[in-house]
């Protein structure tokens, strides 16, 4: 069932699977924001992608708030036919940043998480191959886009 | 009388020699210097100028200077040309503003640099190809008529199988080379070579076998002389065809010079060769295209024979086997301009599915053109 | 990028940056005589780490290194970017200003279409006439962007607020003669290069990409719309003057490399039927609105600008924590989604060795843009 | 017959161009007048100078310094060509312009200490004939119908 508006599609997701998600935010026309629980993401993102229709996958990347302890993985997702774009963001603590890996659902997602996996330090579990897509692969230590990240590990 | 002795008498007489006959000779040898002089440059003078035809065919025109003029020539006027055609100029420094010392600049360059050779190559085979290239066809082009009496090398009357044989040779030593480079790219280019030539050579032979059915003779002169009523390209527009086809084939110019492709094998069964070697697989390229086309206007463009203007044939001279040389050369080199490479597959479905039936098609054209219905 | 374990039967070559056609990346390839069974691309060559780079900069001085990472279609490029610092910041933009961005970024995307016909052309084989002629026709437009902007590639002509100049006088007509001179040069191109039949023969039925799989493995730019998804955020999501300019989206429907070769074809007629409109009907009026030389932003607020650059749809996220500088900007690159298309090629249809820089350059990768 | 007449097609377009005169421009003996807003070396006016130090805080890539010029007091920038992208961003943030961008753009030099022009070297711009001695005449492209002419300007 395809939702007309933006709104209508907030206010089925928040009443449908009040347990997947914190929260759902419309930011504009045709943009809208759902912050998933990190252990139930994986229904989410199979419900979203079936019921709801985002199947193109456009980019995945993450955002390290240090201040309040938290990084923020944010899925970019759009809908072919409706052509709104959905960002399905989760929150993970930043000391143990784990998260289940959504190559099974949206397979071109196999990039953008191993370049968060290398940038940010953030563990996919079940990607196919969690190796280096950007950096040497010989980079020793440091995740570069952390805030926290004072260039070390640069190979000599 | 045991070794040693025979060596320690040896010796003596050899010492003896020295010291006694030895001055004597040199001095009769320096008084008769001034007679001797003059005696050696008469002979060589004499030699000269009894057997000229045959050095000058040797040295000048089927021969060495011919090929590596042609070479030079081709590579500058290809450059030249291409370069008009991307609307820019070309080599255009060296040379006054025409750019042919370009040419001899590069040749030059190729030959004194430092050519590298791959560590766990086949040494041997690595540093044997280059040298075999160019032969095969400078070998192939001495049975080419130039004139009726300019044939370098007489193969008693079966000139065309002889050059067939030879220029058949020229696949092989590729094979071996991109094994022998022990390069990934060199092992697919040359297994390219290898499916190429198959393809390509045999629709040759036979529209090369239906020219000789129609002059009743395997020697190239005999067919150029047959071709006198008329050019063999008339009667025999089918082979003409194919055999211009297959000669761009042969020749590797573009539409299919799939083996050495830039774009994916970087240069095919040539990559590891650098400095001088390249230089000499290069001029094997422009050697082995000279061969293709010369046999091509010997079989089907009447060789050396001027054109019959309202019936009066021209006096027949090496000059027009120079013409049509040229402009079967500027035609090739605009197919190249105009034309991208095509596909292994593409090409050998071209050689196999296309030219060889239309080659035995003119086969069979021919012996029915010949012969009538007898059968 | 640790290479996955070779199977007995296969060869593995490295399609190196040492490669005459591979650009700056490498493509391992594994092959079974001439047929390739496997693509991994190993990208990353040329990663500058340009996100990075931004949070070091200043919203203005942000523009220039972002807009090194597509050279050939810096306008889009830092168009994307531009907006979404406006967007954070809340800046207006006057309605001549729009106009003259969309003007500069369609003659960017033609510039880069152009760049991509010729690598297209070279790739086939080596095939001069028609990959100079591009070099050549380029230069009509470099000449224009010369004349407004003052620079030929990096314009760095876009600020927040608007443009930096207004139109020189008399450009709009030497726009009109552009686009009249261009419309003459691509009859040239249609009969050399789309008519040759042995252009076609190397690309029609090459590495085939379906609409599902289009849609799944995250395509973009003209490789979806090659496969027949007539997406294109101008359309969607209209930003600059995009809203009150007629233009088509174009499709085709067979997602081969030539379908692709049409598609950037018809969009550079296109973009010279936009450039028109605009040479004729641009509103008068002021520039650039005020904007400070180090401005400001609120704290926590995040925008996302979408952008349809010539390579596919760029998006800017910028967050903000009330500096001078972003706190953190995320560019969804057009290429590395293509890139994971064109990995995934192999499986879906047959490709042989001297298909694949036919495929690859039909993808028109940008590789700095897909190391960021 | 259509494959043929295709096959022939190619050779009617391509050929003429052999005819055609080149477009490329042989540089040092000719060369190209770029449009006035050109954005090629710096030209200082020294006078204008308020010492404001503007174009140091807003050059992205960081490569302009104020330095004091002996026989005048306050600084005045030292641009490093070596780092600088000729964005132009500095003649725009300049209050009094005093930063205004010539045409030249021949920076080759033997060492990057040479790269950095110092104020001084900034104010006077040389003149053409200095720069490429054997400069013969200053042309301009002209857009023709049917293909970019170029039109002698200046005869040196």
């Amino acid at each position: 069932m395809q939702a007309r508006s933006e709104e209508e599609l907030v206010e089925e997701l928040k009443r449908e699977h009040p347990e997947l998600l914190h929260d759902a935010i419309v930011h504009r026309s045709k943009r809208v924001s759902v912050i998933a629980k990190r252990e139930r993401v994986l229904e989410l993102a199979r419900i979203l992608r079936d019921q709801y229709g985002f199947t193109q996958p456009v980019s995945a990347g993450a955002v390290d708030y240090i201040k309040e302890g938290r990084m923020q993985m944010i899925y970019y997702l759009m809908n072919p036919e409706t052509r709104f774009m959905l960002m399905l963001r989760v929150d993970l603590p930043r000391d143990d940043p784990r998260m289940p890996s959504m190559t099974e659902i949206w397979e071109a997602m196999n990039f953008h998480e191993r370049e968060a996996w290398e940038m940010f330090g953030i563990n996919f579990e079940g990607h196919p191959n969690l190796t280096h897509l950007l950096l040497p692969p010989d980079w020793r230590g440091g995740y570069p886009l952390r805030k926290d990240f004072r260039g070390e590990g640069i190979t000599p | 009388m045991d070794v040693v002795t025979l060596i320690w008498l040896y010796i003596l007489g050899l010492v003896r020699w020295l010291l006694h006959e030895a001055p004597l000779q040199v001095i009769n040898f320096i008084r008769s210097l001034p007679t001797l002089i003059p005696e050696l440059l008469k002979w060589l003078w004499d030699f000269i100028w009894f057997n000229f035809k045959p050095l000058a065919q040797i040295i000048v025109i089927p021969g060495l200077a011919f090929i590596l003029l042609f070479a030079m020539i081709a590579v500058w006027f290809e450059r030249k040309f291409l370069a008009r055609a991307m609307l820019r100029i070309g080599p255009y420094y060296c040379g006054k503003r025409s750019g042919w010392l370009q040419v001899i600049a590069d040749f030059l360059k190729l030959f004194f640099k430092e050519f590298v050779i791959p560590d766990d190559a086949e040494k041997v085979l690595f540093l044997a190809a280059p040298v075999l290239l160019p032969t095969i066809p400078a070998l192939a082009i001495t049975l080419i008529p130039f004139d009726s009496n300019w044939v370098l090398f007489d193969a008693g009357g079966l000139s065309l199988p002889v050059f067939l044989a030879i220029a058949g040779l020229a696949p092989v030593i590729p094979i071996f080379t991109g094994w022998a480079a022990n390069n990934k790219y060199t092992i697919i280019g040359s297994f390219r070579t290898a499916y190429l030539y198959i393809s390509g050579e045999i629709p040759l032979v036979i529209c090369a076998a239906a020219t000789a059915l129609l002059a009743g003779s395997l020697d190239l002169v005999d067919i150029v002389e047959a071709q006198k009523p008329i050019w063999f390209a008339i009667p025999q527009f089918i082979g003409f065809l194919i055999f211009f086809v297959g000669l761009i084939l042969e020749a590797e110019r573009t539409p299919f010079d799939v083996p050495t492709a830039e774009t994916e094998l970087v240069m095919g069964w040539r990559t590891e060769f650098s400095g001088v070697l390249f230089g000499f697989t290069m001029m094997a390229e422009y050697l082995s295209f000279l061969g293709w086309t010369l046999l091509f206007i010997v079989l089907y463009l009447g060789g050396y024979l001027g054109p019959s203007l309202f019936g009066v044939p021209l006096y027949d001279h090496i000059f027009w086997m120079l013409l049509k040389l040229a402009v079967i050369v500027v035609i090739i080199v605009l197919i190249r301009t105009v034309y991208p490479r095509l596909r292994l597959d593409q090409t050998l479905r071209l050689g196999w599915n296309y030219l060889m039936p239309l080659s035995l098609l003119n086969l069979l054209m021919t012996i029915i053109l010949k012969w009538g219905l007898i059968i | 990028m640790t290479e996955p374990e070779i199977k007995p039967e296969v060869m593995r070559i490295s399609w190196g940056p040492q490669h005459p056609m591979s650009g700056q990346t490498r493509i391992l390839i594994d092959v079974d005589g001439e047929v390739v069974r496997r693509i991994i691309a190993d990208i990353g060559f040329t990663h500058r780490g340009i996100e990075k780079i931004l949070e070091n900069r200043t919203f203005i001085q942000g523009i220039v290194p972002i807009e090194r990472m597509v050279m050939a279609d810096t306008a889009n490029i830092a168009l994307g970017y531009v907006q979404a610092v406006e967007e954070a910041l809340g800046i207006e933009v006057p309605e001549r200003a729009k106009w003259i961005r969309s003007l500069i970024c369609e003659m960017g995307r033609i510039n880069s279409h152009l760049y991509a016909f010729g690598l297209q052309v070279e790739c086939t084989g080596y095939f001069p006439a028609v990959f100079l002629w591009t070099t050549v026709d380029r230069e009509v437009l470099l000449d224009l962007f010369e004349k407004l902007t003052g620079a030929r590639w990096s314009y760095s002509f876009f600020i927040p607020g608007g443009v930096r100049a207004d139109l020189p006088e008399g450009f709009r007509d030497e726009v009109r003669r552009a686009v009249e001179y261009l419309r003459r040069r691509f009859q040239d191109y249609w009969d050399a290069m789309v008519e040759n039949p042995l252009f076609e023969m190397r690309n029609r039925g090459v590495g085939v990409l379906s609409r599902e799989d289009a849609i799944r493995l995250g395509a973009t730019g003209p490789v979806l719309r090659g496969s027949g998804v007539d997406m294109d955020v101008r359309k969607d999501e209209p930003y600059a003057a995009y809203g009150d300019l007629d233009f088509k989206v174009i499709t085709e429907r067979e997602g081969d490399c030539f379908a692709r070769l049409k598609v950037r074809f018809h969009e550079i007629e296109q973009s010279l039927n936009i450039m028109e409109q605009i040479a004729d009907e641009i509103p008068g009026g002021p520039v650039r609105t005020k904007v400070p030389l180090f401005p400001r932003s609120k704290p926590g607020v995040e925008a996302l600008s979408r952008v349809e650059t010539a390579r596919g749809e760029l998006g800017v996220h910028i967050f903000t924590d009330g500096g001078l500088k972003p706190y953190r900007v995320k560019i969804n690159s057009p290429t590395l989604r293509n890139m994971y298309v064109f990995e995934r090629l192999a499986e879906l249809n047959r490709v042989l060795v001297a298909d694949l820089p036919v495929i690859l350059y039909s993808i028109d990768p940008w590789y700095l843009d897909c190391d960021r | 017959m259509s494959f043929f007449k295709k096959l022939v097609k190619p050779f009617l377009v391509v050929a003429p161009y052999v005819a055609r005169s080149s477009q490329t421009v042989k540089y040092p003996d000719e060369r190209l007048i770029f449009s006035e807003r050109f954005r090629g070396r710096h030209h200082l006016d020294l006078d204008k100078c308020i010492h404001c130090g503007l174009c140091a805080r807003i050059c992205p890539c960081a490569s302009i310094v104020l330095v004091p010029v002996e026989g005048r007091e306050g600084k005045y920038p030292q641009i490093d060509y070596g780092t600088c992208s000729l964005c132009g961003l500095c003649v725009d943030a300049c209050p009094r312009g005093a930063l205004t961008m010539t045409d030249f753009v021949e920076f080759s030099a033997y060492k990057r200490s040479e790269l950095v022009y110092s104020p001084e070297r900034l104010a006077e711009v040389p003149d053409i004939k200095e720069v490429l001695p054997m400069l013969k005449r200053r042309i301009r492209p002209v857009l023709t119908d049917k293909e970019m002419k170029y039109e002698v300007v200046e005869e040196l």
